[in-house]
């Protein structure tokens, strides 16, 4: 992470917000050994990449870097990374939150908690649709 | 042609990740009349796709809705509400 | 930076947001080359001290630090660094952005930015007050 | 005896960091109080502390306002709006 980070600055760059997302150790259904990420190849990237273009449009921004892993995770391990570099902090922290929002409702991964040594997936979160519709416009 | 593909719990449920299928022959040819055609297929095909709430579709890799056109070599993917990040 | 996000991972972490102020290369008066951070000693820690005791009055945190250099920063280096860690995301953007405006309007540091060997007195920025003032209830 | 200290762009055109002072005699003893004898110093003293805007003033390591009481012992800060982060 701290690579990434590092790789945002640059002339100009007076702020730097980082988003990462880890696999929480509790679920609804008990403990969570690890979660297993599936996702959609190539929808993938593309869907990223529009909205990392998009929140370019949307904030001055100088650098952003979006990382998401796939593939079983234990609990503690990183899923996501969100890194957005900028001249002052208010275009950085929302362009952050903005990206996280799109990904969380937009970007095609799905995931799978095991507890007790059973999958369950997860269910889309009401919350996270109402976070992403705040950007709407 | 055109190619058909399930993600996550659709997939598990279908026993299948994706398929080739003729593109239907009605006119217009949406992503509904596709629906309705894996929807008479009957048992986990009825159950997954007979229930429009909780289905999204993707043409080409973009999100597209249920009167979206298909055409010849499209590839359209059938998933749940995503739950990444 | 990586060891303090690594501290705050642990029992129900799911998120952690981080913000890295550094030294902007450029200024209303040129090229700068450092800024020197002058501090009130004392005052200092226990202004932030108390702010992120506010912040876990406000939301629901499971691990916050907080960094501030002093001296002199060549352009390109950290200033400050805020981290928080929660189980969602909007709790820690939220705690993280708050302590940020507050840290910027209230905690007694003050910046000189060197441009070409002069030494100027960064002036306060009324679009800080105005953020800090977002958070008054 | 208070302690009286200063801060940034006041240290600096005041050419000194801190000074023992013996608590001001009116009654009550206020940061104004304190204010207006600096000011009477005049010269760079007036300049700094005649124009209340831009004066910030902490008691003991917390803000305080113009009409915050002094006792004996304290520490008084005058500083400018704070610029760090």
């Amino acid at each position: 992470m701290a690579a990434e980070v590092a790789a945002l600055e640059g002339e100009g760059v007076g702020a730097v917000v980082t988003f990462t997302g880890l696999v929480r150790n509790q679920s609804a259904f008990g403990p969570v050994e690890a979660v297993e990420l599936e996702h959609y190849p190539g929808m993938t990237e593309a869907t990223l990449q529009a909205q990392v273009e998009e929140a370019g449009h949307r904030w001055s921004l100088l650098g952003v870097t979006v990382l998401h892993r796939i593939g079983r995770l234990p609990a503690g391990a990183p899923i996501v990374l969100v890194a957005v570099a900028s001249a002052h902090r208010e275009a950085a922290f929302q362009a952050a939150s903005f990206l996280m929002d799109y990904l969380k409702t937009r970007a095609p991964f799905w995931k799978k908690e095991w507890v007790n040594g059973v999958a369950y997936w997860v269910e889309a979160k009401a919350s996270d649709a109402a976070a992403a519709d705040r950007w709407q416009r | 042609m055109i190619t058909v593909l399930y993600f996550a719990r659709f997939r598990e449920k279908l026993g299948r990740d994706q398929e080739s299928l003729p593109l239907p022959s009605a006119s217009p040819v949406t992503v509904q009349v596709l629906l309705d055609e894996l929807v008479a297929r009957g048992g986990a095909w009825s159950d997954v796709f007979g229930c429009e709430r909780g289905v999204l579709v993707a043409v080409n890799q973009r999100m597209a809705q249920r009167d979206s056109l298909l055409c010849e070599g499209d590839e359209i993917a059938f998933f749940p509400p995503v739950t990444g990040g």
